[in-house]
């Protein structure tokens, strides 16, 4: 238990002086070094990691992605043979939709969610750790079949029996199973672990209905989360059954029906879908307050449109399955229920631009980001009312034409949500603002980008152009305006302008991590409680727990209605009211130690995965180091033991994990 | 810095890779003991950086404590163990894999569990921080390895008996068991003096005839019918009766309807004793339907008179094995009652012969209807 | 900071995007473009689609140029100006109840017509001729019961185009041998899902004679991009030629001719996967082909009438040159019926690929062909193997197969 | 030394005050987690009931299933949810000795379902129901074996809770950890009740 004493306060740190050498298990207790990221379970330390980590994975998606442009900028590509082309789209897929999004999205929940309901941590501080090394662990094994024979080649929807042991001989789809059902085991403990932190640990005054938008978006992915992952987990197990132990679950020539997958899929898929747009929307409901100095434009019309988008979302998976053969009656339902769920997204645009409407805005690269969001989004909603029609999506399905749908429903969406919210709180998290010329070229290359990459493909989808096609043929690509080449070339030179954007991106991380120039402390004079603390954040977060009177919090205690012009005149500044607190300190601040047991069991459970490919041998160890840290978990002391601190330093305080504020 | 703790699971780590090393060189890199070996090393040498990762203290002191502690070195039944385990190995290569993968769990359960506390005894002066520290390194393994004992004697044995005894007998001694174990948590419970020493006696005396009757049981073999089962199954293709009477197994418990209806390319009727048939698509009547080569097809089966009957389907002749006799290729669905639907699902490799034509028939009702295979 | 205040060039960007895409949505309606287009409807039920897509595309569009140009006025007209903060209103429930139905109500409009369209595509009570569609990795199989009425007293059987009779509402029953694939001719219906172990119905009409193109649109490994499928329509005096030139008995090539030293090559070599109906053996015996014995999903294209088709290899490859093809494509639909039953001749064989392609066929399309990798199909083939064969069998090959028409 | 611990990490960090929905963070996880499995069994059983009469080969499910004898295993696993439902009040009084006596017997209960079912699956699989038989064989083999490994590591819950409980080392409420453990196992139970009746007596 890291003890966090304040200066000033009488108590004397104890002095520990270490008697023995001990054992294989205790607490760790290192704050420096590689070890204070490798068993940390502090939730901003977990959030960056998370970044990190996603944004790794962004990058070799993003390269998959450009591999598979450059192979269709010409007729005939040769960049790629079909097998490594197959490979590509399938990993491009599942890299960016379980490597990326989620995590990234997991990124800012984990790092802003507990600041913004004025929580020290998360419920579960171990449990949070466990799902980022999980998550890990997953992608590695999902990464590592490259190396290892071959990667999943099936599609990221891997519909059987395509994706059975017989039509997809390498081990692939093995590695991209286990992968994913371990991300998805990641994913469940996260979900549950931060329903639990929202609804058990507001700071006092903050009901429900008081909490910042991005939090409720959360939270509904969260929920969504919860009742999604194990439905997908089920059809993993059955493909998974059927792979390596002789199942028969889609084997047709048993009488097995390959739609049971489809269905299984896509319930999964579809709120999957919602899962990762809902944290972009909160981030930009948070943006656009801020710089629009208004309070979102019906608080309570976004929060409910956005939990019955998750909740509709569940009921309208078979609109992925239109061309799938199900009975006209089912299509027609499923038809009108998807047109029924443009109704709470149309109203959550309506209220975003409501939200500027009679304001103040300010331009910022965050901003700039967010209102790409919201007219790009708007495009990709329309192009998704189009298939919602049933039979038009009948001649529109599995085309680029979808392609271009759900990239600008994804890239407009979700990936310029991730950006502004970049920009908007890197100040928080690091203390140095992001460069914001930098950022101007960041979001010019990426709008431009995004738009010449994926507008032609509406072309190109209408124009006959399936998915999935390792090459395409001069002979089907027609003449004229509209000929597949044309556009196919445009659309390889747009994806290049797009990764030059996310490079000015990377560049300007770099730039910023080297200056020396501190940000201030409310840069963006913002509304919510994560800036009513330092940047960073004290790894206590909030000096004194804070207690909640209003929507967007901060903001009051900032601002007071002019009466008389029914304008704010600002009370008081942020700086100082960040200030007040710490000199208002709580002293006794109890935090939890590391652990080791989050990594280890992580590691245990990818052995336990690869068994299925490698053998019960493997398995066996795997189960073993599961089992084990799992007790060791459970057994592990809440404090690490006194004598396992490490020497005093200078100043006699080695209890001190936690940096003082 | 490496610690006396992790030397002994350096050496062990080293043991384990030349021990692996060489039987894949003598024995077989492939099979299960490699693995096993390979695993043995690969865990030890994970422990051995994990404590010296951990072991960050002071090894002056360590250096005393070992010192001063060689001569009280308590006695372990760990040695035992390893050696069983070692026996039972060997054992295992001369007989059985099963016993073989055991006697490796033992062998290793049984030296890490002797490392550890050999490693923990020598750790300082203070006996009960010692007892401490070797809970600490393994007690974590202590509790479910337990378990999971208790739990893989009870249901092995337990079903082991039950698998000799008769099927209704399976049921009584189920019922017997739980009832028995059930008055006895009520009886302990309501009568806390009988705690204590005759727990001991009852789990004890519980453990020993389930122990007793399981292995018994085990030596005795399944009951008959079971193994006659296993013998015959009577449920291959090969012994399918499709004629017009019941058959002994094919025909027990048949489905009375069926949930392939998507993929259904038509269906044939009993109407009045004579049959007709219906393509998917087409609303009339057809006297042959046509079904592509080498491909899984299945055909509704609708009976809408009160007798029973069955659909046929002929598929020519082929030969037997190996032999030069002929014999008839075909299957059937099961008896059908009236207004009842079983669906027939056949997959035909080769294209018909005009001249003898594969045939689809009902015994004991006229017509036929012709399967064409283009 | 710096303030980067791009609202101009934002808002041009903004609406050149939004023009752009609707523009384009608009144009492709009515320009002369790739076979595939999705807006050039040909038959009945691809009309009843493009119907729909009239009514949908519009409202998108309209939708979607209103809320751009309001979102465009509010970024120009509340820029920060230097005016004071505004009051902290949270909004008005009637404008959010507002638009919500308006949304609502537009959709209701368009879930009618989608529904009636809908029923209307699922019809099958005015079916005339049935054909049964196979999808095989990467090829397609189509086979004609035998449909009196329709003048088909045997059935046919067919790979590579499909061909129906104009103005006949036809039905496809579609399934799939191995894995799941999508039938699509865009021109004559939307795709519908051809699933092994199911039978999925879709209806084709066409207006006109004509060619029409098509491809495989759910991912089915690794050839799906050269799973592509050609549908024709004839007129029916066109078509009851086809059908009888279909169901002529075979005629060996004569003694001592090339071909026939082909047909030898053929009966070794090919004859093992690949049915001829008709052919014999040396002593007169029928020759029954055992695909199911060498590939994995059991059947091979039936060449009976090879040279009746403009492609081959799943529609990959031409049949015909260069020259022969555009004479086909480009043909106003009266003499489309002439020259498609051509078939193809000797001066229009695209002979480059097909002796390519019976040369090292995995070379040409990939398969799984290596009978080193068919560890987990027990040595079957999914695709066309490497045969090995000499040149001097290839000419006799492609000499033999000109006489399958 | 290890006594020392108070209270668990997963607590610390709102040790001392009220949550705000008044249940503990365990408790409502716990609750989150069930309704999860709710899901993955809900797929399972869907997926048994899609295949059930799918039976080209082997026994058809009426032929094989032996009612009587899964009633009694069946009414074992209800009667240990009453064990169960014992052990947490003991442990609620504080009653360490009566919370170890239940738990065991809930466990050693548990125990002999699972022998059942070992038991079962071997007479199924002697009497020619393979896993891979047919689309009956591997549905039925999977839902009820995910049932049996979680009734299994349950008993292994239900045992180490008793270990610990004995050497005194458990950390946090203990009374809590006993009924979390039982809302697992309550879980379990209800699970069992419902593929008993979907799976053994409706009639496919």
């Amino acid at each position: 238990m890291a003890i966090i004493e304040r200066p000033g306060t009488s108590t004397t740190p104890v002095v520990v002086t270490p008697q023995q050498t001990l054992g294989a298990v205790k607490r760790p207790v290192a704050t420096k070094g590689w070890r204070e990221w490798l068993f940390t379970v502090d939730h901003k330390k977990i959030g960056i990691m998370y970044g990190v980590v996603a944004m790794v994975f962004f990058i070799i998606g993003g390269v998959e992605a450009l591999l598979i442009r450059l192979q269709l900028a010409m007729p005939d590509g040769q960049i790629l043979s079909a097998d490594k082309y197959n490979q590509m789209f399938t990993m491009h897929a599942t890299t960016m939709v379980f490597l990326f999004a989620m995590p990234m999205a997991g990124a800012f929940a984990n790092y802003f969610l507990p600041l913004q309901i004025g929580a020290r941590d998360v419920a579960f501080p171990r449990i949070n750790a466990l799902s980022l090394w999980l998550l890990i662990i997953g992608g590695l094994v999902l990464n590592a079949s490259w190396f290892l024979g071959g990667a999943a080649d099936g599609g990221w929807f891997m519909y059987a029996p395509n994706s059975g042991p017989i039509f997809s001989p390498s081990h692939g789809v093995d590695f991209w199973v286990i992968g994913l059902q371990i991300a998805g085991v990641a994913s469940l403990l996260g979900s549950i672990n931060l329903i639990v932190t929202v609804l058990n640990m507001r700071a006092p005054g903050m009901s429900l209905m008081k909490m910042p938008v991005f939090t409720w978006m959360i939270l509904v992915v969260q929920f969504l989360l919860v009742f999604s992952l194990p439905v997908i987990t089920v059809a993993l197990v059955l493909l998974m059954l059927q792979r390596s132990y002789g199942a028969t679950f889609f084997d047709v020539s048993q009488g097995a029906d390959p739609l049971l997958w489809q269905h299984l899929f896509w319930i999964f898929g579809h709120p999957e879908v919602y899962v990762l747009i809902l944290p972009a929307f909160g981030i930009i409901s948070e943006v656009l307050p801020t710089f629009a100095r208004k309070p979102l434009f019906g608080y309570p019309f976004v929060v409910f449109s956005g939990a019955s988008i998750g909740l509709v979302g569940f009921g309208v998976w078979a609109h992925h399955m239109f061309a799938s053969g199900l009975g006209p009656v089912s299509v027609a339902v499923f038809s009108v229920a998807t047109m029924a769920i443009a109704i709470p997204t149309g109203v959550k645009i309506f209220n975003w631009l409501l939200t500027m409407w009679g304001g103040k805005i300010w331009y910022t690269t965050a901003m700039n980001f967010a209102i790409g969001l919201v007219v790009l989004f708007t495009i990709g909603g329309l192009s998704g009312v189009t298939h919602s029609v049933a039979p038009s999506d009948t001649q529109q399905t599995d085309t680029y034409y979808i392609v271009a749908h759900f990239h600008y429903v994804l890239f407009g969406g979700m990936v310029f949500g991730l950006f502004s919210g970049f920009y908007y709180w890197w100040p928080k998290v690091f203390g140095k603002m992001l460069n914001e010329k930098l950022g101007a070229w960041n979001f010019w290359f990426m709008v431009i980008g995004m738009n010449m990459t994926f507008g032609p493909m509406h072309i190109l989808g209408l124009q006959g152009q399936p998915r999935r096609m390792y090459v395409w043929t001069e002979a089907r690509a027609g003449e004229g305006f509209f000929n597949l080449g044309f556009w196919n070339l445009v659309a390889s030179i747009g994806s290049f302008i797009l990764a030059v954007g996310v490079l000015f991106f990377l560049i300007n991380v770099v730039i910023t991590a080297r200056s020396k120039q501190q940000a201030p402390l409310d840069p963006w004079d913002a509304r919510t409680l994560e800036w009513l603390t330092t940047s960073p954040p004290k790894a206590h977060n909030f000096d004194r727990i804070p207690v909640v009177h209003h929507l967007d919090e901060f903001f009051h205690r900032k601002y007071e209605e002019d009466t008389a012009t029914h304008t704010m005149k600002k009370v008081a500044e942020g700086e100082d009211l960040v200030r007040a607190e710490g000199d208002a300190a709580d002293a006794h601040i109890h935090l939890p130690s590391p652990s080791y047991w989050p990594i280890l069991l992580s590691i245990g459970v990818g052995l336990l995965g690869l068994g299925v490919v490698y053998g019960i041998p493997m398995m066996v160890i795997g189960f073993a180091i599961t089992l084990f840290s799992a007790y060791g978990w459970v057994l592990e002391p809440s404090v690490a033991e006194e004598i396992d601190f490490e020497p005093s330093d200078n100043d006699g305080n080695t209890k001190e994990i936690a940096p003082l504020g | 810095m490496i610690t006396p703790g992790s030397k002994y699971f350096l050496g062990l780590t080293g043991l384990g890779l030349v021990s692996a090393v060489l039987y894949c060189f003598l024995v077989n890199p492939s099979d299960l003991g490699a693995y096993a070996l390979f695993g043995l090393f690969i865990s030890a040498a994970l422990i051995a950086g994990f404590s010296i990762f951990t072991s960050d203290g002071d090894t002056d002191s360590v250096a005393e404590a070992v010192e001063a502690n060689t001569e009280t070195t308590a006695p372990s039944f760990w040695p035992i163990v390893f050696a069983l385990g070692g026996a039972l190995t060997l054992l295992g290569i001369a007989t059985n894999e099963i016993v073989f993968v055991l006697g490796l769990a033992v062998l290793v359960g049984g030296a890490v569990e002797w490392v550890i506390d050999d490693w923990a005894e020598k750790a300082s002066a203070d006996t009960e921080f010692n007892s401490f520290i070797r809970h600490r390194a393994i007690g974590a393994l202590d509790y479910p390895g337990i378990a999971a004992v208790v739990l893989g004697v009870v249901a092995f044995l337990f079903s082991r008996i039950m698998l000799t005894v008769s099927k209704d007998e399976a049921s009584i001694i189920f019922i017997i068991v739980s009832a028995l174990i059930f008055v006895t948590g009520f009886l302990l419970a309501a009568k806390p003096a009988l705690r204590g020493k005759s727990t001991a006696i009852i789990s004890v005396v519980g453990a020993l005839v389930l122990a007793v009757a399981g292995v018994t049981s085990a030596l005795n073999g399944e009951r008959k019918e079971l193994v006659k089962y296993a013998k015959e199954d009577p449920y291959s293709i090969s012994h399918r009766e499709c004629g017009k009477e019941a058959g002994e197994h094919y025909d027990h418990e048949a489905n009375g309807s069926v949930s392939l209806r998507s993929g259904v390319i038509a269906t044939i009727f009993v109407e009045g004793g004579k049959i007709r048939a219906q393509e998917v698509g087409l609303k009339r009547d057809v006297q042959a339907i046509t079904i592509p080569r080498s491909n899984s097809t299945t055909i509704l089966f609708r009976n809408l008179d009160s007798e029973e009957y069955r659909l046929v389907a002929n598929l020519g002749e082929a030969k037997v094995g190996t032999t030069d006799v002929m014999e008839k290729v075909g299957t059937c669905t099961q008896l059908t009652g009236k207004n009842e639907e079983q669906a027939l699902t056949v997959t035909i490799p080769k294209p018909s012969n005009p001249e003898a034509p594969y045939t689809l028939t009902v015994p004991g009702a006229t017509g036929e209807i012709k399967v064409v295979v283009p | 900071m710096d303030t980067v205040s791009p609202v101009k060039s934002l808002t041009r960007r903004i609406s050149t995007t939004v023009a752009g895409v609707a523009g384009a949505v608009v144009l492709a309606g009515c320009a002369q473009n790739a076979p595939q287009d999705t807006w050039k409807p040909k038959g009945d039920n691809a009309q009843m689609i493009y119907s729909l897509d009239k009514l949908v595309f519009p409202i998108a569009g309209i939708v979607g140029v209103l809320v751009s140009a309001l979102a465009g006025y509010i970024f120009v007209k509340f820029r920060d100006k230097g005016q004071a903060i505004p009051a902290q209103s949270h909004g008005k429930p009637i404008v959010e109840i507002v638009l919500t139905i308006v949304p609502a109500l537009i959709l209701t409009v368009v879930g009618v017509f989608t529904f009636r369209t809908i029923m209307d595509l699922a019809e099958t009570q005015d079916t005339e001729m049935i054909i049964n569609v196979t999808g095989q990795q990467w090829w397609w199989e189509y086979d004609y019961p035998a449909q009196a009425d329709q003048g088909i007293t045997q059935p046919i059987i067919t790979s590579g185009q499909l061909v129906i009779p104009e103005d006949t509402n036809v039905l496809l029953r579609e399934t799939s041998r191995d894995v799941i694939h999508s039938f699509w001719i865009p021109a004559l219906n939307g795709k519908k899902d051809a699933v092994p172990g199911r039978i999925h119905l879709l209806r084709m009409q066409a207006d006109q004679p004509g060619i029409y193109a098509g491809q495989c649109t759910e991912f089915c490994g690794l050839s799906h991009a050269n799973m592509r499928m050609e549908a024709i329509a004839l007129s029916k005096e066109d078509f009851a030629k086809w059908v009888a030139n279909q169901q002529k008995p075979y005629t060996a090539p004569a003694e001592g001719t090339l071909a026939k030293e082909g047909e030898g090559v053929f009966i070794n070599q090919c004859a093992r996967c690949h049915q001829v109906n008709g052919i014999k053996d040396a002593n007169g015996k029928a020759i029954i082909s055992a695909p199911d014995e060498n590939v994995y999903s059991g059947a091979a294209p039936n060449l009976t009438t090879l040279m009746t088709r403009n492609t081959f290899a799943g529609a990959m490859f031409d049949m015909v040159n260069q020259k022969c093809r555009a004479d086909v494509w480009d043909a106003k639909s009266e003499d489309f019926g002439a020259k498609y039953l051509a078939g193809v001749t000797e001066d229009c064989l695209n002979e480059k690929n097909l002796r390519a392609w019976l040369r090292n066929a995995p070379a040409m399309k990939p398969m799984y062909a290596d009978p080193a990798k068919l560890e987990k199909t027990n040595g079957l083939y999914r695709g066309m193997p490497n045969l090995g064969l000499t040149e001097d069998d290839i000419d006799k090959l492609v000499a033999y197969l000109l006489t399958l028409k | 030394m290890a006594e020392t611990a108070t209270h668990t990490a997963d607590h610390a960090s709102e040790h001392g005050h009220e949550t705000s929905t008044g249940l503990t963070n365990n408790k409502l996880a716990m609750w989150l987690f069930l309704g999860s499995e709710c899901l993955l069994f809900g797929g399972l059983i869907s997926t048994y009931m899609l295949y059930r009469g799918r039976v080209s080969d082997g026994p058809h499910p009426m032929a094989i299933f032996d009612i009587p004898f899964t009633s009694v295993s069946s009414f074992v696993l209800l009667m240990s949810s009453l064990t169960m439902v014992l052990a947490v009040s003991s442990a609620q009084r504080g009653d360490d000795s009566r919370t170890n006596l239940w738990l065991t017997i809930t466990a050693v209960l548990g125990a002999t379902f699972v022998g059942g079912q070992v038991y079962e699956f071997t007479a199924f699989i002697r009497e020619g129901l393979g896993f891979s038989t047919s689309l009956f064989g591997s549905s039925f083999y999977t839902l009820t074996g995910f049932h049996g490994i979680h009734v299994s590591v349950g008993v292994l819950m239900l045992l180490s809770t008793v270990g610990i409980i004995r050497k005194n080392k458990i950390t946090g409420n203990k009374a809590e950890v006993v009924e979390l453990v039982g809302l697992y196992w309550h879980f379990v139970d209800v699970v069992w009740i419902i593929i008993f009746t979907l799976v053994y007596l409706i009639p496919s």
